[in-house]
């Protein structure tokens, strides 16, 4: 069986992450990365909360209620995971020592702006601490659909919601495609199996570079 | 052993409540509820005190947490990061009864360890080109620009704890640690409800993350405890 | 055997110190306070380099070279004490949570500022922590020898030293007297045993009110 | 257990050298030489780097902690709080070969915690009123008035620690502990001298105060050690 779109988007985002890294991820698809990060790897997972080591889900009935991830929901803490209160949570992702978030988006443009908080007078939830992670992460990665539901592109020229964080993200990655964050633009690296440059485009609100080296990704 | 209350701090739940009142500016630990005390958010909803200013990490679930005390339409106003989690929350909001103002969780944070320790501001860079700018003076530091965050203080911190000593020396269970550390510094009168009360001496020193001198008045006991949305789930 | 001056000024001093109070003492006759605090008191004594709940000397041969004083002394930690780094240490004291702090004086003046911590050109040793317990504690209490050895006073009308804070001083302990700071001005309290009030007036630099209710201090 | 050096952080003192050299900005825990590194000191006395600019609580005694550093004559510049246990800083000073910042000893732990926090600076009042004023902005927040109070970092720290697992996670030991976790989070290069390096995982995650992410190399081993003044006395 095929992975679906949420899972081949984070199969990829979670190639942006390497040995020793720091890593914070996102509720929604973000979440999904952990499952595809490389047994080969140590990397520390941190939650918001107060954890650094996040360990997998545990056992039904195994639950701790005061063992949580950022997102709300049970999980354990890995060999050598650190508790700590949330100004301390807070300090490692402003020092600079996370060195890659993954998050979603409602929208995000050319120059890497990034909106993800709110849709004035229809969704106000707060920011919760995506503007830390957006504006303090070494690494700043989206993962997003690429459409919203009316077909609509969430790539845009510029972003007209309210914004998390200026010109933070390095990558974004959609179910269709692969696309960098540079000075002279959105820079389309690669594509996903079944899309074409054309469709890509076409579905971009914001100006794309085609890669030299633009290539396929074929996960078996 | 028994417990020597030579401190005078640990006291019973009504007499603790007495600093709970209309008007009164309250700061609570917890994550989603995690970390915050089902026994005195229990009483504060009992008693149904209103006009509450409250300052917390997020708005809890509808029935968990300070999320109890919002939808018993106690609060007037929130300073806070995130309500998504309580659409009470929003709705009140929506309908202008209760006032929010969102401050980045890491600024909240800060914000709130500058009240508790004595600090006139801090300077961070989080929520520079976003509306978090509104009505906050900027300023440059070599080169770089920040925003001005202020200290946050309460007249009360509700705080849950693992263990407290008489004097009031706290430790914390995991992640129900996050903000409760920081609310313990910046209320005036910082309440405690400890899982449990041990003799003093049987914390080791090392491991303490709230020294008693923050705390005023330690209380324990069930009651109001909730069923987490994962329970509800499985 | 009768107490000599720097005994009799810390005995005062110690009156000051009530039950469940966070008392920080300084270095010298502060120091000596710590024997005077009635046993029937539970106090916490702080020390900067981040203890709370300072103990007794320890035995000769079982000091531990990890668990000193602020003044570099061993000592031990008493029952209920934490251990934490400078700056929560320090925060205790900013926050307005220390109650009282003893603290020797270079100068002093009618209006409680202080000069505890420089000699421009002679003695530079830093204020250390001199300054934030100064400007911070709830309650400044100076313990110093009246006069300088040349006979000038220490008790000023103004206060000639760099200062260490303004206006900080409660209450001032010296081999002769004990004057309090008020918005009236420096107000004689208490004499010791074996001086006068025309004695204290005539040592003391600044203006002195004399309390309608001055009484003297007599130790068994 | 054997120790895996897993992050590859485990290293030999002489590759740890490496980054201390002429003019490196050198942070260093410690309070009276308790919590500096006998053996880093040792190290940097031996390789005689020169011109360093040195952060920390005190100079230590011409014998004890970074004292030994000064005395040799490796330091052009110091931030710090008090120097009056070792007459040869101030000598040094007076003769015009050594440059001495002074901060409050909070201001400087505060200082050290902003430049390790990502804070562009803090607002104090300590030193209103005093000659720390000088060269100093003050700000004025709902009435009262603050020095801004710049963040500090280093090119390296030292640190002493009672324990350290291959990620780094620390324990110190009772008054050890001081400026030393404020020293791991404010440097470039944080090398930590361990009393002990036990296996991951050993270190209870409610007990470590120092989280792994903060250190990059970790020694062990003797050397250095001095005799206290109270052992000297004895």
């Amino acid at each position: 069986m095929g992975l679906g779109a949420r899972e081949l988007m984070a199969k990829r985002a979670a190639e942006e992450i390497s040995n020793g890294n720091i890593v914070n991820l996102g509720i929604g698809i973000p979440t999904l990365v952990s499952d595809f990060i490389s047994s080969g790897i140590h990397v520390f997972l941190h939650s918001e909360n107060g954890l650094l080591g996040i360990g997998p889900k545990p056992k039904y009935g195994k639950e701790d209620e005061n063992l949580i991830n950022a997102g709300g929901f049970p999980c354990t803490a890995v060999q050598g995971a650190s508790y700590f209160d949330s100004a301390e949570s807070f300090a490692i992702i402003r020092s600079g020592k996370l060195d890659i978030t993954i998050l979603g988006a409602l929208e995000v443009d050319e120059k890497g702006n990034l909106a993800n908080w709110i849709v004035p007078g229809k969704r106000v939830p707060g920011m919760g601490g995506g503007m830390d992670l957006a504006e303090n992460a070494k690494k700043v990665v989206i993962v997003t659909t690429h459409t919203n539901k009316d077909g609509s592109s969430k790539i845009k020229k510029k972003c007209s919601l309210p914004l998390t964080a200026k010109e933070c993200v390095s990558l974004i990655i959609t179910e269709l495609a692969v696309m960098e964050v540079t000075k002279e633009g959105l820079v389309l690296k690669e594509l996903f199996e079944g899309t074409t440059v054309h469709e890509v485009i076409s579905k971009t609100e914001a100006g794309l570079i085609v890669s030299d080296t633009l290539r396929m990704i074929r996960y078996e | 052993m028994a417990i020597e209350n030579v401190f005078g701090k640990i006291k019973e739940v009504d007499e603790a409540m007495t600093h709970i009142n209309d008007h009164t500016v309250l700061m609570y630990g917890g994550f989603g509820g995690v970390g915050t005390s089902p026994l005195l958010i229990n009483e504060i909803v009992k008693k149904n005190v209103k006009d509450l200013t409250l300052i917390g990490n997020d708005s809890g679930f509808p029935q968990i947490g300070i999320g109890r005390v919002i939808c018993n339409g106690q609060a007037k106003k929130m300073i806070t990061t995130h309500i998504g989690s309580n659409p009470v929350a929003g709705q009140l909001m929506t309908e202008g009864k209760l006032e929010i103002e969102f401050s980045p969780q890491g600024t909240l944070a800060e914000r709130v360890r500058a009240g508790g320790t004595g600090l006139g501001g801090v300077l961070i860079n989080v929520g520079l080109g976003t509306v978090i700018e509104k009505g906050k003076e900027t300023i440059k530091v070599d080169g770089k620009t920040y925003l001005l965050e202020k200290p946050l203080r309460a007249d009360v911190g509700i705080i849950y704890a693992k263990a407290a000593d008489p004097f009031g020396n706290l430790i914390y269970d995991k992640t129900a640690r996050n903000f409760n550390p920081l609310v313990a510094m910046a209320s005036d009168v910082t309440i405690v409800h400890a899982e449990e009360i041990v003799p003093l001496g049987e914390l080791d020193p090392e491991e303490i993350i709230t020294p008693g001198v923050y705390v005023d008045i330690i209380v324990t006991g069930e009651g109001g405890k909730w069923k987490w949305v994962w329970e509800q789930e499985n």
